[in-house]
């Protein structure tokens, strides 16, 4: 096949095609990267993912595996001690913890256990979050629980240009790295700048500029909190909108210094209020910049209950627009 | 004493019309899944119906079940009533567990039925737990534990097969082997392919049984129940069956062939008992009409039942997160 | 035995000592509880809790289970389902996340997600932190991560007398409830007063008033901080200095109560600092006491690593009363 | 093409002093526990050292391992020096690890020892995954993975068996059954307690040997290896092996009688060994004394190394927490 005669203008795409790309340029440019998982490659993938990529690039490179999330992260671990630079698949981070003792207990400890020996530079990658009314073993965001665990880097593509870039330099990063798309951006589309060949996996971006208030949100929560943006510039208050991008490390850097210009914070995060990584960024920020803020730090996070099946229960549960909206309004109004 | 299997009118009439609720109410299923009356995932059980009515009908009142997020026909075979499984479905307040659960999470305190697991391999632990809990407390009740072939995967069938084993539970395993995980084949998920030869593991009684034919199952079940009984062990038993349908409502079904799907339909555990009641004469074409149309009805009682039930108030979202009473 | 004569004198005894009377309390009081894990019964429990109790109240209520984590919690699910009280031990909160699935997924969502039809009155007990030189796979203070989940209510007993006390509460609590005992507290000896003869598992405590600064502690952290107090004292620095106790639902009254009388907070978690439970508690008071205060909020956590072996190390990890006292110093006195 | 046992004088005498220096650099660890230079969990191998030396004495250079918390002897055997292990148990900076692993975490990327893994079980995965990466990459490498009985009641046994099986990896799994998981038996652990018949689930060919003695150790594991390289599929070796100590520095070992442990103590692979040696005449007593003297000399250098290591500056704490690079 040869080469589209232009590329230089933007592609639209849906952020599943870009993960997928994504997966087969890695494949494609390294002998060493291979991807493993329950039904990626027969099936296609349970959020059809890698639909076609077994056919394209052999059962060997795209691995269906045994319904032993442990046993198969585990070996994911081995096989990057072994020289290989594997990319594991969990379909959902709420059956990770089947394999959390592996990703704690091991992929996290080997490097520094070991005094600097040996690295394991493994990808995770997994489904996240609520919406589809998958119910309370299915819909969970605890990637909050990954960013609390020192070795690791947590990363939460929002943008297609994410799900596109970020898996190669994840391969590259000589430590365990975990990918958490969520489960309502994959139909999403969006456009693909061909002039990007890359991105960094270190920085949170400022996503819409704003002078009132910050909004800091990362993954799923991005687009809603985008749309509560919108709706509060038509009341005149311009938000300013911080994507994440990585939960661990986290960029502080970016997040204070939006703080500092908006002297306002709403910190949006689908996990579970308590113990969310909100808290984490809130504590941030008010050790850091606790004299320059005009008002309290504000968070809107999902409600502390499983996620029930019911439509209009689980969306009272997940964090919305409107709420976003309003408490970032109350901020800027006082209230 | 063993209990036996009487194959008279009444027994074969009840074994087809439980068979025939389930796949009827899942049809209706399906077209409401269609209308997004329905939604979330949702795991068919069209092909299977024989495993869950020959199991069940093994079982008494005081036994407990758990059951896997392909779990209509174990409901339905168990007397949870069809309105309050279609009403849950809908995410209606009036589904047995107020809408809160969905297809892959049916409860129903009144007949022991415990779930209801999206965890491949979740329940398996519950069950041990369950049958221990009898033990203790001195009932002389069995717990009935379904999964799939997939669940053999995973570390909890290993934990669990031993732990029933060395305490002695009286814990019935329930393999509903349709031969894929998803899209994962068997013989591409196990090195070892029977199942029922890995219950030597853990020195486990087991069988495998032909899972399309609900006699079959039914004294196999039955069996192997007087022999928990008897010894106090666990057993494990092998249903060798096959979905019709696809895994859940998302499923190109790329993983298999017509062909192979066709072969199986030829062994239809519905259309095999009705023909064989059809000829031998027990059972006539306008005794299985009636049945129909009874059936029919009763879906359509369920569907209007569950339309016209009422959506939960959001302002008891976080109830029953906590309990303040366990329930008795 | 009769009683003794006296019952009004204090008694001396062990952390451990008390966990064990507590549990041999408990089984006495009610057939429907035992313990079961790993090694509880005739090796006598890995920390030596439940020497002994086998013996005395027979290997049906003391049961030793094969090292199956996932398993034998999940057969504490089921148990308690089926109508008994277990009291489910894992040997370190490390080995737990081998078990976490069950205890995320099942034990924690079935009464919602049955739409209340069942309870589970479940109690886990394990040992937390860091101290032993046991390395990073044995060292860690999860606890953190089991307070972010909706469902589970989490107990952190320091004292003697919440060791003797807790349990029964916590049994007869209809939810799953998680006990985690550190490590360092075992040979810990404290008085436990004859007349106090049950504590709630609902409200933290002030284990020392003081006007200048709040110390917020749990677990193996409150004697440190107490130590740094004492600290504080000799320079003139009255610390209040607050014991959790309970993780999870947080006593935020309390907190909130101290730290608007003094003004200042330092919160002390042995977890690692991103993501910590302290996180959560700095969030809090930022959000909800925030012209309140007249300095940043503080937290003193452990090092972002895994615990290494090595003496020097490790102690350079973990929390320590001089940092704990030179954090709350500045805060007092400006820095 | 097998590779032969050859029980000449110069092997018999090299798996000798292999298990002399285990026995005798673990004796020195237990004074120096005593005398708090070695803290934190330390498990001996007393009794055990045939398996790891049998075992270790049938791979080649390319060859990985992965160990337990009970992993003195398989690294000592490996080829890891003395000193650097000594250093570790020291918490030294000259230690394998610098002194962050400890006892219960060496590794050595040299020798291709990937830990060292103190959960339980743990280390089964890990080994299934550098076969599979041998195996992707090409290499005629294989991977053994020592562990304990009580590892096999883990999940993450069912797992790995099930995963090496199906993937055709050269992993050879050896179980040390040393019949006591800390202070549970074997048989209150397991229902069914002949370890290697559990391979039969999974396929795996498998064998059970007496641990006590080091030729049938390294015999079997030549033949398991030679079978693994052949079939290109895992085994399971059982190792049926004894610890004379207790489990770690602190169990006061109620759950075993005394005399239990003398009937074992009569198998001590290590006086086995030598008795037979010296009633044959293939080594004379003045032999073995210059071999004890050489390893008393070792550990003495071992302990001097120890004690004139350093302290890993406190800055560098967090060094190794993540890295900046893959090495090489
Ligand atoms: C622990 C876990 N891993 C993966 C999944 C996703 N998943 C849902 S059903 C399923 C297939 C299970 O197959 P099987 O056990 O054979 O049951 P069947 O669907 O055939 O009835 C998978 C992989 C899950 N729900 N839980
Ligand atoms: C997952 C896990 N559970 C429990 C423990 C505590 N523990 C450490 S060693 C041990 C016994 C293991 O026995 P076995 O596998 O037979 O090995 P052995 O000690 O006999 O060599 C236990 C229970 C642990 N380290 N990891
Ligand atoms: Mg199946
Ligand atoms: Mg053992």
């Amino acid at each position: 096949m040869s080469a589209p005669a232009s590329t230089t203008a933007a592609v639209r795409m849906t952020y599943r095609e870009a993960c997928k790309q994504a997966i087969r340029a890695a494949i494609l440019a390294d002998p060493r990267v291979f991807l493993m998982g329950e039904d990626v490659a027969r099936y296609g993938g349970c959020y059809a993912v890698t639909k076609g990529l077994a056919t394209e690039l052999g059962e060997e490179r795209i691995r269906d595996t045994p319904l032993s999330e442990n046993g198969f992260v585990g070996a994911g671990i081995g096989a990057a001690i072994a020289g290989l630079r594997p990319i594991v698949e969990i379909m959902t981070v709420n059956f990770s913890l089947l394999a959390l003792d592996q990703i704690v207990n091991s992929a996290a400890t080997i490097s520094h256990m070991s005094g600097g020996q040996f690295a394991v530079p493994l990808v995770i990658r997994m489904a996240t979050g609520g919406g589809l009314q998958l119910a309370a073993q299915h819909s969970h965001s605890l990637e909050g629980l990954y960013a609390h665990i020192p070795g690791l880097r947590v990363l939460t593509p929002a943008t297609v240009e994410d799900a596109r870039h970020m898996l190669q330099p994840a391969i590259e990063d000589p430590n365990p790295v975990l990918i958490f798309e969520h489960v309502m951006l994959y139909n999403r589309e969006g456009e693909l700048d061909p002039s990007v060949t890359g991105v960094d996996i270190v920085s949170a971006k400022i996503r819409r500029p704003g002078r009132d208030v910050t909004l800091v949100a990362y993954g799923g929560m991005l687009f809603k909190t985008l749309e509560a943006a919108a709706l509060l510039q038509v009341e005149g208050i311009e938000a300013e909108v911080i994507d994440l991008r990585v939960l661990r490390p986290l960029d502080m850097p970016t997040i204070l210094g939006s703080v500092r210009r908006t002297r306002r914070v709403v910190i949006v995060d689908e996990g579970w209020r308590s113990g969310s990584l909100s808290a984490e960024i809130a504590a941030r920020i008010a050790e850091e910049a606790f004299f320059e803020l005009d008002a309290p730090i504000r968070r809107v996070c999902s409600r502390e209950v499983p996620i029930p099946y019911a439509a209009h229960l689980e969306k009272a549960a997940l964090p919305q627009a409107a709420t976003i909206a309003a408490t970032a309004r109350t901020l800027v109004k006082g209230g | 004493m063993t209990e036996k299997v009487h194959l008279d009118h009444a027994h074969l009439r009840h074994l087809l019309t439980a068979m025939l609720r389930i796949r009827r109410f899942e049809e209706k299923c399906f077209e409401l899944y269609q209308s997004e009356k329905i939604r979330g995932f949702m795991h068919l059980y069209d092909g299977e119906e024989a495993v869950s009515v020959g199991v069940i009908e093994a079982l008494r009142p005081e036994d407990a079940i758990v059951a896997t997020y392909r779990e209509h026909g174990q409901a339905l075979a168990r007397g949870i009533g069809m309105n309050a499984l279609m009403a849950e479905l809908y995410g209606k307040q009036e589904g047995c567990c107020r809408g809160r659960g969905g297809s892959m999470h049916v409860f129903d305190r009144a007949t022991r039925f415990y779930g209801g697991n999206a965890i491949v391999g979740g329940g398996l632990p519950l069950a041990v737990g369950s049958a221990l809990g009898d033990k203790i407390l001195g009932r002389n009740a069995i717990t009935a534990c379904f999964f799939g072939d997939g669940a053999v995967d995973e570390g909890s069938f290993h934990e669990s097969m031993n732990l029933a084993a060395l305490w002695k539970l009286p814990v019935l395993f329930v393999c509903e082997n349709n031969l894929y995980a998803m899209g994962m084949a068997l013989e591409r998920a196990e090195a070892e392919t029977r199942i029922a030869v890995k219950a030597a593991a853990y020195r486990v009684a087991s069988e495998a049984v032909d899972g399309m034919n609900v006699v079959a199952v039914e004294v196999a079940a039955k069996r192997a129940i007087d022999e928990i009984r008897r010894a106090s062990e666990p057993f494990l038993l092998e249903c060798r069956t096959y979905r019709f349908r696809a895994h859940s409502m998302f499923d190109a079904q790329l993983y298999r062939s017509k062909a192979e799907i066709e072969t199986w339909r030829a062994k239809d555990p519905v259309m095999q008992l009705r023909s064989w009641l059809e000829q031998t004469g027990l059972l006539h074409a306008d005794e299985i009409d009636h049945i129909e149309g009874e059936i029919a009805a009763e879906v359509d009682a369920a569907v209007a039942f569950a339309e016209a039930g009422t959506w939960e108030p959001v302002e008891d979202l976080e109830r029953f997160t906590t309990m303040d009473r366990v329930p008795q």
